[in-house]
């Protein structure tokens, strides 16, 4: 079941009554989710990511455009009729009822043709439980578990009725560290087993990126990019979408074209061709930096951080807008931080030009 | 340890009185200051102007006497409250009161008695006074069993008979003076106008009362055994009230669920043309003017029906006043005073009458000029007060007082609801009065 | 659960979905206003008849057939009822009982809650299951011993008895007690680690955070003694003294004893108009004050 | 934490509690009991120093009195029906005032009035709402002349006029006056505690409910009932009490009479029966009276706390 979303905008009325323009929640966003795939909508908070969650579940009524389940229009229709799962992000789970009473409840509310006897439903029940992994946990009230079970029998609550679509809110934010990784491979392996057209909206890039298979990136309530985590990574549409995506960030500089070269600093670091000379911001992911002796890049090394596999070289750079520059590169080559400079070439694939002002990316062809 | 101190008090109180009753039968009121304190019911701008110019006057007799005048609410909150007042020894000095109200606080023996205050030569009454009393009023004071006198009458009302006197003069009725008459002209009123009620009698229990004493039947005594009005002779004249119900002649407040003076006014097609009600309510017997400025019918007041004109028999209501024990018995000299100065001084008498159309307590009241000019006026329209007071003072040989005990009040109650319920019986009338009567003497003796 | 079982159960007609889910929207919309309305009017209509009642002429509202609207309008009805009963001073004795009784039982209220909720000490949960008891008693029981209780102080006609007996309130208790309850204890701890009081701490910490409560305490506290009737009439009747309530019941009985009910039902609708007008006002106050307070049960 | 310095200071904060409960609340309860096993006390009597013997011959009185069961039934009948019909009342108005943003402000005002006028003159209001004007009901020369407010609208949707109050009016009619008036005393107070337990309640479990497309009514019984259930039991509990304690409202409507005047005392209830031993100044059967009902009460209140153990979740 695929999910058209058509010029999509929700306007909330400012809250201080004083100035009465409105505040843009989500503006104009056109997307079209495949059918089966788990999407992940990205965004610092405020960006509208869990506003457009809310438009699709029908809980929140968008102010302009359309929403299409297949090619039913469901924008008018309510929730109740809209067949979708949502997980909520502190998982609403009816505090009076036992875990197993939790799950058969949506079933309960089947009507006309889809009614389900008491057996079919405590066998759905059973087969969700079963699929989050929860089937001992039956008969226990919610508040005599844990984060991470309460979670899974919210996602089991989603499930069971079979939904079209499938909805989460931040699943992972009120779990601690270890697991989140696991509940984050539960939910992949949940979606992949029942192919449900899943969207989950998450603050955390990381997150979004390991397990969806598309990602939206979102800034005030505007669409930066869709794509593939790999292909948004490596080829950013904007200044925002590089910085948002990627640990550690990306590495920002002040860059100059001229005559189809790019200089970062004084450093002379690429040759490409189809760059108008102008003043650029530069962006080198932390993998792109390449060590060696005569490398174009000069930085003054600071120290050096052990990863394990690789390391993570802290420099400065008089042109770099952060602070420090962090590149990450394999452990076996040396790096005595003694020296006056560590010097670098950059792999061309892994370096990003953006004009000045729009911030937007600006192609070329390394010659 | 506090039920000690409250019974200390009371017990101090009761033997000072004895000590002090000596002085009270001899001596008089020594000047002292003294405030006394005097709970009523009057809250009419008018009648209240009255009874502050007597109390300037009286201050002027005796500067030294303050009298505290409150108005306590209705009867019941009276009761109520004295009652409670008299375990904390703080009960006011005088009173409005029924004589029922007497017996209960004579339960704690409360109440001063007047006899040895009005043989008293310093501060008694004189003869004249005492003769210038109603008599029926001034025999209600000593209705309660043991000969002694407890209250002295403040105003009194009665109970008279309204009757549409130009329908009356068209039809050529004459009104009727005995029960049998009444029931001939309920059913020619009934022939001439089949939707009225004829008759319509507001208290029930007024008009039982008033028919034992006219039948000169029981109903209760003043001492053991209390109630005695289940007897054949009631039953005969509430069975034949209830026929008379039956055929529509009659119909009283509980069962018409409003004043039947409603019907006795009102314009529209059901009416009552004769109306049984306290003389004090005169004012509410009158019609509204019509649009022509005068009232519609010419309203008549006369005595109620007889069983035996030659032995009148009528009904006093109407608050006395009796005065508390007192530790102080200049306070109880001085309550006497007050108390014998409103109700023999003819003028504050006559006054208060003329305010509040009830009937004043003394006869003298005639000789006030003012009085006779009041009384002259009367007429079936706008001085129909007047004219009601007439005709109460015109029957004053008739007045009757139930007697007095403890419970007393009981029975009114009791005689009341049963009344009410037998006069609209329906089947097996016999069967259910002999029921009712029982019910009430039931309820009577359990209240005790 | 194969892909296709789930499309097939929902191939239904969508429209026809959508139609049917707005009309019952409208529908349901429509029917819990149209239940509000009518039960709005059963509970309105008393009041309509009490305030067309009050303008009423006696004879009119006397009258064998009740008029839905007075043929004379009288205000001088409301005059009579303010002079009569000389409301004018039993307003300023009912405010003057209300406010002193209401701050002195809220401070009663707030201390004793406090040992409640915060303090351990024994027989705490019998004490608190006794007071609770008490809510049980009929009133009247009290009366009769009160009565002589207060006359042996002395304090009969005084403002003093209409204050004293009532101060402590269990109701109130109880629901300060659930206010109090919430506060996380971790609060109290850190307050002991640094050194507050039990005193400061109550005062700096626990009644801030239920203020919403404490007012709405203060309000249906100021209204309950707006409306007692019984033990003022019987204590403190005097012209000085004397509250709104008693200043009602007796004073339009004339000598004969008839009540003017439209000039009693003027008096009843000025003495209810400040307790509906604090209400308006205030509604917002009472409604986060129980709520807040009530959660738990 | 030093435990006995926590027990003397918790007493301190107790003290002015405790010293006003003993003079207004314990003493009069010893009295009452005292009062109530002097046979016959009457307290104008012992301000007249008159003594009286203990035993339990108040008790007896008060079980052979002929209106005692008429009382009890009245008073159990009364709170048998108005505490359920008023507490369902207030729930679906509580529930549907919350359910709404217009108008929701006014309609709340207006639910809470009742609390704020005088029972007494609204019982008068009421009285003269039910009451018929006229005579000889049933007779075939019957007379209405008015037939109150409600028989008008009753008539007016094509009905036929009842006897509610009046002479010869049925039990039931009297009964059903009674519940009318007592539901329509007891909504305000209830509305108000479920009002605000209604707001206590987290939004989502509704957005979860409506994704789990759950019709209105279930939502109510499901989720809103359950969550709601410690104020529903503390409202149940609250209106029993008071419902035992039911006397003026009965004033209100019939007036001293306690009945139609066709059956006086008929409709009186326990309360009321205390009042009529109080009015003959026989406190020690009042007193007496009052340790029965008193005793009923704790009964009742315990069944109830048993039964909301059970029920009440959260």
């Amino acid at each position: 079941m695929k999910i058209v979303l058509q010029n999509l905008t929700k306007a909330f009325p400012s809250r201080n009554k004083k100035s009465n323009e409105e505040v843009i929640a989500v503006n104009n966003f056109n997307f079209e989710i495949p059918d089966g795939k788990l999407i992940g909508l990205l965004g610092p908070s405020g960006c509208g990511k869990s506003t457009t969650l809310y438009m699709i579940s029908g809980l929140q009524k968008p102010t302009s455009g359309r929403i299409f389940f297949g090619d039913d229009d469901v924008t008018e229709l309510s929730t109740e009729n809209r067949g979708i799962g949502l997980v909520f992000q502190n998982y609403a789970l009816y505090p009076h009822m036992t875990v197993k009473q939790n799950i058969m409840f949506p079933l309960q509310n089947l009507k006309g043709e889809d009614k389900l006897t008491k057996e079919q439903m405590l066998e759905r029940a059973y087969q969700a439980a079963k699929l989050v992994q929860i089937e001992q946990l039956l008969d226990r009230k919610p508040s005599e578990l844990s984060g991470g079970q309460q979670q899974r029998v919210a996602i089991a609550r989603a499930l069971v009725k079979m939904p079209r679509v499938l909805l989460l809110d931040e699943p992972l934010s009120n779990l601690d560290a270890r697991l989140r990784l696991q509940t984050r491979e539960e939910i992949r392996r949940i979606q992949q087993e029942t192919k449900i057209t899943t969207v989950f909206v998450t603050h955390d890039q990381e997150e979004a990126m390991s397990i969806s298979d598309m990602i939206v990136v979102m800034k005030a309530g505007i669409v930066q990019q869709i794509g593939k985590p790999q292909d948004v990574y490596d080829d950013p549409a904007n200044l925002f979408v590089a910085k948002f995506l990627g640990t550690p960030p990306i590495n920002v500089f002040d860059g100059q074209v001229k005559d189809g070269k790019l200089y970062i600093g004084s450093d002379e670091v690429l040759e490409f061709s189809g760059v108008a000379d102008q003043a650029v911001t530069v962006g080198i992911r932390p993998e792109g930096f390449v060590l060696s002796e005569n490398g174009a890049l000069k930085c003054k090394p600071v120290n050096v951080e052990v990863m394990g596999r690789d390391v993570s070289v802290v420099a400065t750079h008089d042109a770099s807008q952060n602070p420090f520059v962090r590149s990450i590169i394999d452990a076996d080559n040396k790096v005595d931080t003694g020296s006056e400079y560590v010097r670098y070439n950059i792999k061309p694939h892994k370096i990003f030009i953006f004009n000045k002002e729009t911030e937007e990316r600006i192609y070329f062809e390394v010659k | 340890m506090k039920k000690l101190i409250s019974m200390l008090l009371v017990l101090m109180m009761v033997l000072s009185c004895a000590s002090a009753l000596a002085d009270l039968t001899t001596d008089g009121y020594d000047g002292s200051a003294v405030t006394i304190t005097f709970y009523h019911i009057i809250n009419k701008d008018n009648q209240l102007e009255v009874l502050n110019n007597a109390i300037a006057e009286f201050n002027k007799e005796y500067p030294n006497i303050t009298v505290n005048a409150e108005n306590a609410g209705s009867y019941n909150d009276i009761l109520k409250r004295i009652s409670e007042e008299i375990n904390g020894g703080n009960q006011p000095n005088i009173t409005f009161c029924y004589a029922d109200h007497v017996a209960e606080y004579n339960k704690a023996g409360a109440v001063q008695t007047l006899d040895e205050l009005i043989n008293n030569p310093v501060v008694g009454l004189s003869d004249e006074q005492k003769a210038d009393f109603v008599e029926g009023y001034y025999n209600e004071g000593m209705s309660f069993g043991d000969g002694l006198m407890y209250t002295l009458p403040f105003y009194k009302s009665t109970e008279v008979l309204y009757y549409d006197a130009t329908f009356f003069a068209a039809n050529g009725l004459t009104v009727p003076t005995t029960w049998d008459e009444v029931e001939e002209v309920c059913a020619k009123i009934k022939e001439i106008d089949p939707k009225s009620i004829p008759l319509g009698y507001d208290s029930e229990g007024n008009w039982f009362i008033t028919m034992t004493e006219q039948y000169g039947s029981d109903y209760t005594s003043a001492t053991e055994p209390h109630y005695l009005f289940d007897n054949d002779t009631n039953k005969a004249f509430v069975k034949k009230f209830n026929e008379w119900y039956q055929k529509g002649y009659v119909t009283t407040a509980g069962l018409y669920g409003a004043y039947t003076s409603g019907l006795f006014t009102s314009t529209d097609e059901t009416r009552c043309y004769m109306c049984i009600g306290s003389s004090a309510g005169a004012t509410y017997q009158r019609p509204k003017k019509g649009d022509d400025g005068n009232y519609p019918f010419e309203v008549g007041i006369a005595t109620i029906p007889q069983v035996d004109p030659a032995n009148r028999k009528v009904i006093s209501q109407g608050p006395s006043v009796c005065i508390f024990k007192k530790s102080n018995p200049q306070e109880v000299l001085a309550s006497w005073l007050f108390v014998k100065y409103l109700t023999t001084n003819t003028d504050f008498q006559a006054n208060f009458g003329m305010q509040s159309g009830y009937m004043p307590a003394i006869k003298s009241v005639l000789n006030n000029a003012d009085f006779q000019a009041y009384l002259a006026k009367a007429d079936g329209g706008d001085n129909i007060a007047m004219l009601s007071m007439k005709v109460g003072m015109d029957q004053t040989d008739a007045y009757y007082t139930s007697p007095v005990f403890e419970g007393s009040s009981v029975a009114r109650n009791q005689v009341t609801a049963l009344m009410t319920k037998c006069l609209g019986l329906t089947e097996n009338v016999d069967a259910e009065i002999d029921a009712a009567f029982q019910d009430a003497i039931d309820e009577c003796e359990y209240a005790n | 659960m194969s892909q296709k079982s789930i499309d097939i159960m929902h191939a239904r007609d969508l429209r026809k979905t959508t139609l049917k889910q707005n009309i019952f929207k409208v529908l349901g919309l429509g029917g819990v206003y149209l239940f509000l309305f009518i039960m709005a009017l059963i509970v309105l209509f008393p009041f309509y008849w009490m305030l067309i009642s009050s303008v009423k002429s006696l004879t009119e509202y006397r009258a064998q057939v009740p008029t839905l609207w007075p043929r004379i309008i009288m205000l001088g009805n409301y005059v009579e009822a303010f002079t009569a009963a000389n409301l004018g001073r039993l307003f300023l004795n009912t405010l003057y009982v209300g406010l002193v009784s209401t701050l002195l039982s809220l401070f009663i209220t707030i201390i004793t809650t406090f040992a409640f909720a915060r303090l351990e000490f024994k027989g705490k949960n019998l004490l608190f299951g006794a007071l609770l008891a008490t809510m049980m008693i009929p009133g009247e029981l009290f009366t009769i011993t009160n009565y002589i209780t207060v006359s042996d102080f002395g304090w009969i006609n005084t403002y003093t008895v209409l204050i004293v007996p009532f101060l402590v309130s269990v109701f109130y208790i109880y629901l300060l007690r659930q206010n109090f309850m919430q506060i996380p204890s971790e609060l109290y701890l850190a307050a002991k680690v640094d050194g507050t009081s039990d005193w400061k701490y109550l005062w700096k910490v626990m009644v801030p955070l239920a203020l919403p409560t404490l007012i709405s305490i203060t309000i249906l506290k100021m209204m309950g003694s707006w409306n007692s009737y019984i033990w003022p009439r019987l204590v403190a009747n005097d012209e000085a003294h004397r509250l709104v309530t008693n200043g009602l019941r007796n004073a339009f009985t004339d000598t004969s004893g008839d009540v003017n009910y439209p000039v009693q039902m003027a008096a009843v609708a000025l003495v209810s108009a400040p307790l509906f007008l604090v209400f308006v006002f205030l509604r917002k106050y009472i409604m986060a004050g129980v709520s807040r307070s009530g959660i738990k049960g | 934490m030093v435990e006995s310095k926590q027990q003397w200071k918790a007493w301190i904060y107790l003290a002015p509690a405790i010293v006003l409960l003993l003079i207004f609340t314990v003493w009069p309860i010893i009295n009452t009991v005292r009062m109530a096993l002097l046979e016959n006390y009457s307290g104008l009597k012992a301000a007249g120093g008159a003594t009286f013997n203990f035993g339990i011959g108040n008790f007896e009185k008060v079980i052979t009195y002929r209106r005692f069961v008429q009382c009890m039934k009245n008073t159990v009948l009364l709170c048998v029906f108005t505490v359920p019909i008023s507490t369902l009342l207030a729930l679906l108005i509580a529930v549907a005032l919350h359910s709404i943003k217009p108008l929701q402000k006014a309609l709340q005002t207006i639910f809470f009035l009742p609390y704020v006028t005088n029972s007494i003159a609204i019982g008068m209001v009421f009285a003269a709402m039910f009451n018929i004007v006229g005579s000889f009901f049933g007779t075939e020369n019957e007379l209405i002349v008015t037939a109150g407010i409600i028989n008008n609208v009753i008539e007016f949707f094509g009905g036929k006029a009842v006897n509610w109050i009046n002479y010869g009016s049925t039990y039931t009619a009297n009964m059903f006056v009674m519940i009318v008036y007592i539901v329509w005393n007891a909504l305000p107070f209830k509305i108000l505690i479920l009002l605000g337990g209604l707001t206590g309640i987290n939004k989502q479990y509704y957005e979860a409910a409506k994704v789990d497309s759950t019709p209105r009514a279930r939502v109510l019984w499901r989720i809103t009932v359950p969550l709601l259930s410690p104020m529903l039991a503390y409202v149940i509990i609250t209106g029993f009490i008071g419902g035992f304690k039911e006397y003026t409202s009965i004033v209100g409507i019939f007036g001293e009479r306690m009945g139609p005047a066709s059956d006086s005392g008929r409709m009186n209830t326990m309360v009321g029966f205390i009042y009529d031993s109080l009015s003959n100044n026989n406190q020690g059967r009042a007193s007496a009276a009052a340790l029965i009902l008193f005793g009923i009460i704790l009964i009742v209140t315990l069944i109830n706390l048993q039964v909301s153990k059970k029920r009440v979740h959260y």
